[in-house]
């Protein structure tokens, strides 16, 4: 069980194909798989659609692979920041299905543990609901949601030991789990590759059997809004 | 007195204002724009704030040099954490969310009805960014607080009978508070709870199209 | 804010009634809310209704409460290893519902999560999923099942923190976190209460959110199986 | 010669057989009895072992003195840690179940039809301790192998046209190994994939009650 490579490129290998579904990682530009977007990039796959929370800014994230024309659809919570985005779904190129954001990640869920539907209320009455299943409990309207079953998922981590156990840091968490969980292969990318054994068992984010391939890289970790406040000066 | 000539409260009078609705141990999130002023009315009060991509205890802005690309809230802001800060993925924190387990939600809106619909996503024709995580806040949370100005820039009611815009959420509004004043969402209508200062209830039903009982 | 109650009584006072539903984390004996167990059958609350994947055994665990006929129905996958809840569902002076494990699990995440409802493949054409509704995705069926909303929660940690972030130990996480979820109100028993800030926020495994009484005591922690190998001698 | 006197293989070399199943980097459950001695045979093949109850990587039994309460199998046995052990909750362990990512399942059975039906957890009549994770496991891991003897203590057939008791899943076996044998469960029925030792297929059909095509 080999389950390290040595580039992204190399971890995509045999994988990819035109008109597939990858779920992502990643909520903005926090915990993308920045490595793994530009080798799909590179690789040219084509008819893509992406089950993740944002699209990227222009030319960062999911965005660099809207440039290049190979996203034919998005399902997501939110797709501000990003220009070509709109540009592309305004004229029709771009396909877009919202999903409320915990929609999103349950769905993901769902799909990983072998749920294929769930209900909640989230969106009932609202343009969300459309078309959807409808069931009552206690007098509450919830929406029938379905599992999302991905072809290959793409997250982003900060460490793994080599049976592809993953931790995560900080808010970096986010989508990623989930979003490994639903694919039928999961490749993840990770800032370092520790030693079998030095993760503590009871602290791994994600266990390796949801880790089929992993890649280690340098990672610009791009900040989207940097804010800041002032030391007070004594 | 026309209503668009009323100002009442500012902004951080407003945020002051839904600070008082927080209590001792609440898990609360708070949106963007106003909602996000109140953590700095909250006094010393325990409040925790989730941030729904994945944090509960969200601290304040990092100082120069210190911002971290891997902690950032919901706006994508740099922040901090705190000495009872915990992590966790999307999945979870939506799942807090839903079920009912953050007490109360501060956010903003573009049309709030008098049944307690809420309108803050989508207005058609125009860019359509998403609806984030904010169809899940209205559903999940156990309070719905809304925080924005009483007209928009047209002086035209933002309470109204009817939501004209697409819907973030039905009959999921609690309380509403302007900057003339709080309106309660009750069965029958709105009632008013308090007045800005220099407000008046005649003030407020006159910039009101929604129902007042 | 005070989380912390200075015994399991007192942690339990005003949120038992008679007739309630509570979910309880453990499996087997491991992991298992000792003290808060022995609490409840002290308090004499009556008319229980247990989500717990077992039933402890003759008197350890929830038998200690069949043995005071505090129980009038158990949720749970698996009710070996006692004699008295056996004699008691027999003679039908005890209700028993079993649910798959990985369903019960689910149902009380779900519970937790506000999702009333589920499918699963789980259980199909087997006497489980007599009476429930069955939908088919891709030729498969699969049957719904509900979330658990349980009155209370009782969780067994190995340490908190005074703002009810839970960490667990090894094997003893189990069914404590799900558990924890779908109660109104959820009382932990914990080994050690640390200093705020002394948990790595990283690796809560469960989010004082979750938890609003705090008890800390000493555990037992009886072993079900004591199973050992022999150390080779050189 | 009565199917009853044929002995063909022992538990472990049922066990053993299993094992031939499993290839390198396979995530596997183990059932209880014989299923349990599938660990002992599987040799330097990378394989990790899940525990039902929140476990990856499960060890083998501790030294006399080391046993740790936090510590069990789902058999509630004394077990060890790895240095590839992740442990997780139960609402995870049985969504990674569920969710088709264990590659395999090793199960005791009191009985299999010729479809692939499973009964191991309920006779009727007698005391039911309840199915605990055998329905999820049946239902959602990618290939049940069954390992049993092929006939009671009665000498009746296991291997069944139709399963007589309640069942654990339906159509979920894709292989059972028994003393006498491996069958696989294919379409129309059941194929003799190999005999035991001293075991002809005249020997296992005679055994069995479920069609052999």
């Amino acid at each position: 069980m080999n389950k390290i490579y040595p580039n992204a490129a190399a971890a995509l290998d045999g994988v990819l194909h035109d008109g597939m579904l990858i779920a992502a990682g990643g909520f903005g530009l926090c915990g993308i798989p920045e490595l793994l977007l530009a080798a799909i990039r590179d690789a040219g796959t084509k008819d893509l659609t992406f089950a993740s929370n944002n699209a990227g800014v222009d030319d960062f994230g999911i965005g660099i692979l809207l440039q290049t024309r190979q996203v034919k659809k998005m399902i997501s919570s939110y797709v501000g920041e990003n220009a070509e985005f709109m540009r592309q779904y305004l004229s029709g190129e771009l396909e877009l299905e919202f999903n409320p954001q915990g929609t999103l990640a349950e769905r993901m869920r769902a799909g990983g543990c072998g749920i294929p539907g769930f209900y909640t209320k989230t969106g009932v009455g609202t343009v969300i609901s459309e078309g959807k299943e409808v069931k009552s409990w206690g007098g509450q309207d919830y929406i029938l949601e379905e599992g999302i079953f991905a072809d290959l998922s793409i997250v982003k981590a900060w460490k793994a030991d080599d049976t592809g156990n993953l931790i995560f840091r900080k808010t970096a968490r986010n989508f990623n789990p989930p979003a490994a969980m639903c694919g039928k292969i999961c490749v993840a990318e990770v800032e370092e590759i520790v030693p079998r054994g030095s993760l503590d068992p009871d602290n791994i984010h994600l266990p390796g059997i949801y880790v089929h391939r992993i890649v280690q890289g340098d990672h610009e970790k791009r900040i989207e809004q940097r804010t800041v406040r002032q030391k007070e000066t004594a | 007195m026309m209503a668009s000539e009323i100002k009442g409260w500012g902004r951080n009078q407003m945020a002051a204002r839904a600070a008082q609705e927080l209590s001792d141990g609440m898990y609360v999130n708070l949106g963007i724009g106003i909602p996000t002023l109140v953590a700095n009315y909250v006094g010393d009060k325990d409040i925790t704030l989730q941030s729904e991509n994945g944090m509960l205890g969200m601290g304040p802005f990092p100082f120069e040099g210190e911002e971290d690309p891997d902690l950032i809230n919901a706006g994508k802001q740099t922040i901090t954490e705190l000495n009872r800060t915990s992590y966790f993925d999307s999945a979870t924190s939506f799942g807090m969310i839903r079920g009912g387990k953050i007490a109360a939600a501060v956010l903003g809106a573009m049309e709030v009805s008098e049944k307690g619909d809420l309108a803050n996503w989508m207005i058609p024709g125009k860019l359509v960014k998403g609806m984030g995580g904010a169809m899940d806040l209205v559903a999940g949370v156990g309070r719905v607080i809304v925080v924005m100005d009483h007209t928009n820039k047209h002086g035209e009611s933002k309470v109204l009978k009817e939501c004209s815009l697409p819907l973030t959420g039905k009959a999921v509004v609690d309380l509403i508070i302007t900057n003339l004043g709080v309106l309660e969402v009750g069965h029958k209508g709105l009632h008013i709870l308090e007045c800005a200062d220099g407000v008046t209830p005649d003030d407020i039903r006159a910039a009101t199209e929604a129902t007042i009982v």
